[in-house]
């Protein structure tokens, strides 16, 4: 990746920004991130198919935003979490420069929201086949047999939060499980705290996740969670023809509607 | 300490034998790509041809979630039940790792330092622990850079060892461990021929544990190297629950003011409401200084205050990580900062 | 500690027969918190409210529960029974035993087990109720009147001549509604225009009323006392300043073959019209579907003699803005159209006509000009036949209800009718007679007794034409059911009065309820007659039910009074039950953290973005903010909120979770006993 | 013949639904005990935890009842309130919990028959179902 080295490097020297979040060498051949704001560093940048960590993540991060004005190496779903967060005005245009990286290995440098959006446009969202064929023999199951699925998976759950933790559209301050006056979902890592935890983190998703599948891989269990959200958000896809992340403009499908929307479940 | 030889038709006898004498045997067990420990049903359901499980079998001293004590509230005053140690299942631990096994050492020091913990000190007393020596490692691996090895018997009753035959060196290390022995003595043979350090597997010790008590204080103050190690944290608690030593918990309530119930839970110096006061003040407000309170505690303070370390060098931090934080690389790095 | 008090309420009967009252009382006292349980006859008598008020102050009570009928019914009363005792009003709650449960359960111990859950549910919400104070918002004194009819008009009037400024908008082109196209009114038979025309003449004149004809309400937002409405002016393409209402225009129209509403499509009229001689305003206005011009066009021969220049064939239509503080709703009703009798041939035959083209008829400003003639061929019908009930009682057109006032106009029809044709015969097909009300019953006698109008108990089952005459086949139900039949010369269908077209969208840009045949519903049906359940919003009229006039005119008056007492105050206080953002200590403020999701989801526009800073004015963050002013209370934000950051007053998150808690998990099951 | 008594919670609005199951009441029509209603201001404060609450509280079925489309006294909620549990339904169903312990219904202020036939055949189709003990026994499981 010269050209990346070198878009990076450029944006150091010419002060365009203060640090570039992009993907290092790792230990046991595993890439991480790193956070380059010499430019002389910046031939420490790697990018290959490994590089999956979600690093929007890190834009939020207080220890990294102190660092100052960004540049981030960003695959589509990265950039589509970038696009979200705009939504949610968690970033402002034009604090952040994205180094987008196609599918193709191609490299654009990105700095307004609107090309932005035109980037995501041109590269629409892309699910993983085998999760998709993961969803499909999971909704092929008989309902008991569901429920054994999940509880099996869940009730390993030991709740580091990796999940949450990893997820760029897990930023608030103070997560429902933290709240006690009342204690809606227990931090208590037991059946029901666990099985509790894993709805409500799916549905606070819900229509915000740009399936990157980063909490699954964050996941030191390998459970695999990513499925859930992927569930929900192929559920608003179909029934409200609603994606994250393609748009700054708010459409959250769960706080707009059409009064037409389906209802057959209703009686 | 004595010999034995428990050949590999045996092992499975043996702890069948175990089971039926009503132990709740955990041994490791392959999920998905993965082994990690798990009670299981039959001796053919354990996994072989692993390096590290990816949790130690902490739980079973230290549960993920356990009852203290029950109440129940009413117009004549409130009634406390404390858990019934009785209750607690004698349980064997089956193939931990000796880095492992040293680590429950750590452990008996943090629950007993002050306060002697019942409740765990009632569970550790009804396992037995059947140690199982490391014949691969990977570079995650750093035993040996702490004073502890591939076939250390500190911590196990019963210290396995497999030979080229794939017939176990038994060393009986403790009365447990002649106890268990004794649960079926005709299962174990005399004394292999064949060395035991063979087969072990050879970890390259890259510091001297001396080292860590002579730097770590040092570098207390040295902000740059905390946040250099710690900017891609993301902040969850997988590096602490997956350790074998980590013992922090949570005490939570739960039920209504009527009745109700009161559990430990595991917790983690990485997430950020760990230390969060009431008022709104975090004292460790930003994550290089929860990080730095991690390595701190692991490497210095737990030395000085129970003399115990708080890590064995498993390694398994380091593969849990999903940023990647290498915990063998960031001790290194504050040995040798200038 | 939480102090509850529990009061047991057995209504009577109505709760005491099917509820063990004694024992729920007796249980929910082993409630943890509660202090005082007790159950008492009647709770809104004045010694149940003084037993309430007593155990406030005796036994220093932090909460109440009363657990009696439906809040909707009595909540007001004993929260102010609960203010009058120093604590306030919003620490009371209502757990209701008769409307959710004596009444739809039969005498069991499952339906005590159920009153029980329901106090209980009550009992955890008010522990964790807060003192709440009413919030004050400004009201506008104007008011909106939706419908020119009779109702429409004596209510603006009514709040006009109270001082107050009206706004009165009305479909058509002109006020006057059905009672303008109405001959004689029972049971005085006074001329219906010559009593109702001053009043149109009045509206137009009044200093404090604001008459938009030709227009509809186009759209509402805000609530009461502050309403925003638009309303929509439909072009008459015509300058209404200029126009003089000379009508030289309406004479030169070409095309004059248009069937004229107001006359209930008996008469003519051209595409340029004014609806009727005493039409308000007396403005022309051109029907755009059936002007030449429009269609072909070509023609503007109204613009050629119009003297004043007033045509404006590129008129658009208007969006009137206005702010109003309350609205009463009086659009009226209308009658079952033509298709739906075929048996009755109506539609079919040029001779069966429905009540309004019947008072066209009987009208001297009618098409007739008030002579006898039936429309086919303008002879003088000899035989009369009169169908009461034609839709009205009859399941099987799903239209269950009786229309009220056909019973009184049938009988005023056929008394018209032996009026202007002394010899005919005039028969009245019924089911019942229905002649309550004052002087109504004499009416009625007298249409028979005096005027030989010939009643006939029994329906009828169809009609068909036999050489120029329709025979009419029904039955005679005091005579055996025996058969008859009538060769008549022309049939009176008093067909249904229905809700008026657009009813279902009105109501639903006012938010107010109606019931299955779309008429509006009313907040009570006995206490509460003239309010919608969406405040500050009333009915007057038919557009409630089928009315006749007097009860029209008197329910029209009482809206009004409502809205006068609405305008009586300068500020009117609401119910606190608003959601708020939450602030917390440095360095957090807020849990909020500004993704503003909430926004969107907001009917209100309520939620806005509130910045803290630093004292030196550097940005901290931006949060939430809801302007208790338009918060209306839905807490869709609330639900919406991940980080829980915005909680609703009256539903909190700690009441709602204590009430699901508190009905699973039985408290008292282990309180000793 | 089960003795099996369904405990059934419903989450009402207060403008549509509770009103007409006050109406239910004023017309003295009959129908199954084993309903307990709690009210909300309108559909859409209804939050999806409550739901889950109830459920692990002991609750055999759920119902929850608004305003019609168009018909919410807030304009809005209840439509915000169908997409959120058109979302939530085929989650649970995608877990494994069996939606038909759930059921959705707009009942208006003047449907009391309605309110009264909602309840009776939920009651019943929960009786067939039998308790709800597996997310029940979720409570307590797990911990040692």
């Amino acid at each position: 990746m010269k050209e990346l080295k070198e878009k990076a490097r450029d944006l150091l020297k010419n002060k365009d920004v203060q640090v570039v979040i992009g993907y290092g060498d790792g230990t046991g051949g595993k890439p991480r991130a790193i956070f380059i704001r010499d430019p002389k560093d910046a031939d420490r940048l790697i990018f290959d198919e490994k590089c999956e960590q979600n690093l929007a993540v890190y834009l939020l991060k207080h220890e990294v935003k102190k660092l100052g004005r960004p540049a981030i190496v960003a695959t589509v779903p990265v950039v589509r979490s970038i696009i979200q967060l705009a939504a949610e005005n968690q970033i402002a245009e034009g604090s952040v420069v994205i180094l987008a990286i196609t599918p193709d290995g191609k490299l654009t440098e990105i700095k307004t929201l609107k090309d932005t959006e035109t980037f995501v446009s041109s590269n629409p969202p892309y699910t993983r086949p085998e999760d998709l064929e993961k969803l499909e023999r999971i909704e092929k199951m008989t309902v008991e047999e569901r429920w054994n699925y999940w509880l099996d998976e869940l009730s390993r759950c030991f709740k580091c939060y990796a999940c949450r933790s990893s997820c760029p559209m897990c930023y608030c301050e103070r997560c429902t499980i933290e709240c006690n006056q009342p204690q809606w979902v227990s931090p208590a890592s037991h059946h029901l705290g666990n099985v509790e935890w894993h709805i409500m983190r799916a549905m606070h998703i819900a229509g915000r996740c740009v399936n990157c599948g980063e909490c699954a891989r964050a996941c030191p269990l390998d459970i695999p969670i990513n499925l859930l959200t992927l569930k929900v958000s192929e559920d608003i896809r179909k029934n409200f023809g609603l994606t994250a992340g393609m748009s700054a403009t708010l459409e959250y499908a769960l706080s707009t509607f059409k009064t037409d929307d389906k209802e057959e479940f209703i009686r | 300490m004595e010999k034995k030889t428990l050949t590999k038709e045996n092992l499975p006898r043996f702890l069948k034998k175990l089971q039926e004498d009503g132990n709740r045997v955990i041994a490791p067990k392959r999920t998905g790509e993965k082994v990690d420990f798990s009670v299981i049903g039959s001796p053919d359901e354990i996994a072989d041809d692993y390096i590290q499980t990816v949790q130690s079998a902490k739980f079973a001293f230290f549960p993920k979630v356990e009852e203290i004590l029950s109440f129940t509230a009413n117009k004549s005053g409130v009634k406390i039940n404390d858990k019934d140690t009785e209750k607690i299942p004698s349980t064997v631990v089956f193939g931990l790792r000796p880095c492992d096994a040293a680590a429950v050492a750590s452990l008996d020091a943090v629950f007993n330092w002050d306060y002697k913990d019942n409740l765990f000190n009632s569970r550790r007393e009804k396992i037995g622990i059947i140690g199982l020596s490391c014949a691969k490692s990977d570079n995650n691996c750093f035993c040996t850079s702490l004073g502890f090895g591939p076939g250390d018997t500190r911590g196990s009753d019963i210290l396995l060892t497999e030979l080229t035959s794939g017939d176990y060196l038994a060393e009986i290390i403790t009365d447990k461990g002649k106890a268990m022995m004794n649960a079926a003595p005709e299962l174990f043979t005399a004394e292999p021929m064949e060395a035991k350090e063979k087969n072990l597997a050879d970890i390259k010790a890259q510091f001297k544990p001396e080292d860590l008590a002579k730097r770590f204080p040092a570098a207390f103050d040295r902000e740059d190297l905390w946040l250099e190690q710690s900017l891609r944290c993301i902040g969850c608690g997988a590096c602490a629950f997956v350790c074998p030593v980590c013992a922090c918990f949570d005490i939570q309530d739960e039920g209504t003011t009527q009745n109700g119930t009161r559990l430990r839970c595991w917790d983690a110096c990485g997430f950020s409401l760990f230390t969060l006061h009431t008022s709104g003040h975090n004292p460790r407000e930003a994550q290089n200084h929860r990080w730095r309170q991690r390595l701190m505690h692991k490497f210095a303070y737990m030395q000085e205050r129970l003399g115990v370390l708080g890590c064995v060098g498993c390694g398994r931090c380091s593969r849990a990580c999903p940023a990647d934080i290498n915990i063998l690389e960031n001790v290194k790095m504050i040995l040798e900062a200038k | 500690m939480a102090r509850i008090g529990v009061f047991v309420c057995h209504c009577g009967e109505n709760i005491g027969a099917t509820v063990d009252c004694a024992k729920v009382a007796e249980t929910c006292g082993k409630i943890p918190g509660v202090v005082h349980s007790v159950d008492y006859k009647y709770m809104c008598s004045d010694p149940g409210q003084n037993m309430i008020k007593d155990a406030i102050r005796e036994k220093k009570l932090t909460g109440v529960v009363v657990a009696a009928c439906s809040p909707r019914m009595h909540e007001p009363t004993f929260r102010r029974a609960t203010a009058e005792a120093g604590l306030n009003p919003f620490l009371c709650e209502m757990a209701n035993l008769r409307e959710h449960c004596s009444w739809v359960h039969e005498k069991a111990d499952a339906t005590t087990d159920k009153a029980i859950d329901l106090v209980r549910i009550l009992v955890e919400k008010v522990k964790r109720n807060k003192p709440l104070l009413p919030i004050k918002v400004p009201v506008t004194k104007t008011a909106l009147v939706l419908g020119g009819g009779i109702a429409g008009i004596q209510a603006s009037l009514d709040i006009a001549n109270a001082g107050h400024k009206v706004i009165l908008v009305e479909r058509e082109p002109s006020i006057g509604g059905h009672m303008s196209q109405l001959s004689e009114t029972f049971p005085t038979l006074d001329c219906s225009q010559c009593i109702l025309t001053p009043r149109m003449v009045e509206v137009a004149q009044h200093p404090n009323i604001t008459l938009y004809t030709y227009s509809e309400l186009e759209s509402l937002e805000g609530f009461i006392g502050n309403f925003k409405v638009k309303i929509r002016k439909k072009s008459r393409s015509l300058d209404e300043k200029l126009c003089i209402g000379c009508g030289l225009c309406t004479t030169k129209c070409p095309n004059k073959r248009i069937p004229n509403e107001f006359d209930a499509g008996l008469g003519m009229r051209p595409a340029i019209y004014v609806p009727f001689p005493q039409a308000v305003p007396n403005k022309p206005v051109i029907d755009k579907e059936n002007c030449t011009y429009y269609t072909k066009g070509k023609c503007k021969l109204c613009e050629k003699i119009c003297p004043r220049n007033a045509i404006r064939y590129d008129q658009p239509d208007e969006i009137v803005e206005a702010e109003v503080g309350g609205i009463v709703i009086a659009t009226g009703f209308n009658v079952l159209n033509s298709d739906f009798f075929p048996e009755y041939g109506y539609g079919k035959y040029k001779d069966v006509v429905n009540g309004f083209q019947f008072e066209r008829l009987a009208s001297a400003s009618g098409p007739t000009l008030g002579e006898m003639k039936r429309p086919s061929d303008g002879k003088t019908p000899e035989t009369m036949v009169f169908i009461a009930c034609a839709g009205s009682r009859d399941p099987a057109k799903g239209i269950e209800y009786c229309s009220k006032i056909c019973c009184m106009y049938t009988a005023k029809h056929a008394m018209l009718y032996r009026h202007k044709v002394h010899h005919g015969k005039a028969y009245v097909f019924y089911m019942d007679i229905r002649a309550g009300g004052k002087m109504y019953e004499e009416f009625v006698r007298r249409a028979i007794e005096e005027d030989g109008v010939n009643y006939v108990r029994g329906r009828v089952s169809r009609i068909y034409e036999k050489n120029g005459k329709l025979i009419v086949m029904g039955a005679d139900t005091l005579l055996g059911a025996q058969p008859v039949e009538i060769e008549a010369d022309m049939v009176v269908l008093a067909t249904a009065g229905i809700a008026s077209e657009g009813a279902e969208e009105l109501a639903q840009k006012l938010h107010v309820s109606y019931d299955t045949y779309k008429f509006f519903t009313e907040a009570h049906p006995k206490l509460r007659p003239v309010e919608t359940n969406t405040a500050g919003i009333f009915l007057a009229g038919a557009c409630q039910a089928p009315k006749d006039i007097p009860e029209s005119v008197a329910q029209a008056s009482g809206a009004a009074s409502k809205v006068a007492g609405l305008f009586s105050q300068d500020e009117l206080t609401r119910e606190p039950l608003i959601a708020v953002v939450n602030r917390t200590a440095p360095p957090q403020y807020s849990t909020c953290v500004g993704c503003f999701l909430c926004q969107t989801a907001c009917p209100y526009q309520a939620i806005e973005k509130e910045e803290i800073r630093t004292k030196d004015g550097k940005l901290i963050k931006t949060v939430a903010k809801v302007n208790p002013g338009l918060c209306q209370g839905c807490g869709t934000c609330v639900a919406l909120c991940r980080s829980k950051s915005i909680d609703i007053e009256g539903y909190t998150h700690n009441q709602v979770y204590a009430e699901v808690m508190a009905l699973l998990n039985r408290s008292e099951d282990n309180v000793n006993i | 013949m089960s003795t099996f008594e369904p405990k059934i919670v419903a989450f009402v609005c207060n403008w549509c639904t509770y009103a007409g199951a006050d109406l239910t009441g004023t017309s003295r029509i009959k129908y199954a005990p084993n309903v307990r209603i709690i009210r909300f201001p309108c559909t859409g404060r209804i939050d999806f935890m409550l739901l889950l609450k109830a459920f692990a509280e002991g609750a055999d079925g759920i119902i929850v009842s608004g305003c019609h489309p168009n018909d919410c006294h807030y304009t809005s909620g209840n439509f915000h309130a169908r997409r959120r549990w058109m979302v939530f339904r085929s989650l649970l169903d995608f877990m494994g919990i069996d939606t038909r312990r759930l059921q959705f219904s707009w009942v208006s202020a003047a449907e009391g028959a309605r309110w009264a036939e909602l309840v009776n055949t939920t009651v019943n189709n929960i009786r067939e179902l039998g308790p709800f003990e597996e997310y029940r026994q979720l409570r307590g499981a797990g911990i040692e």
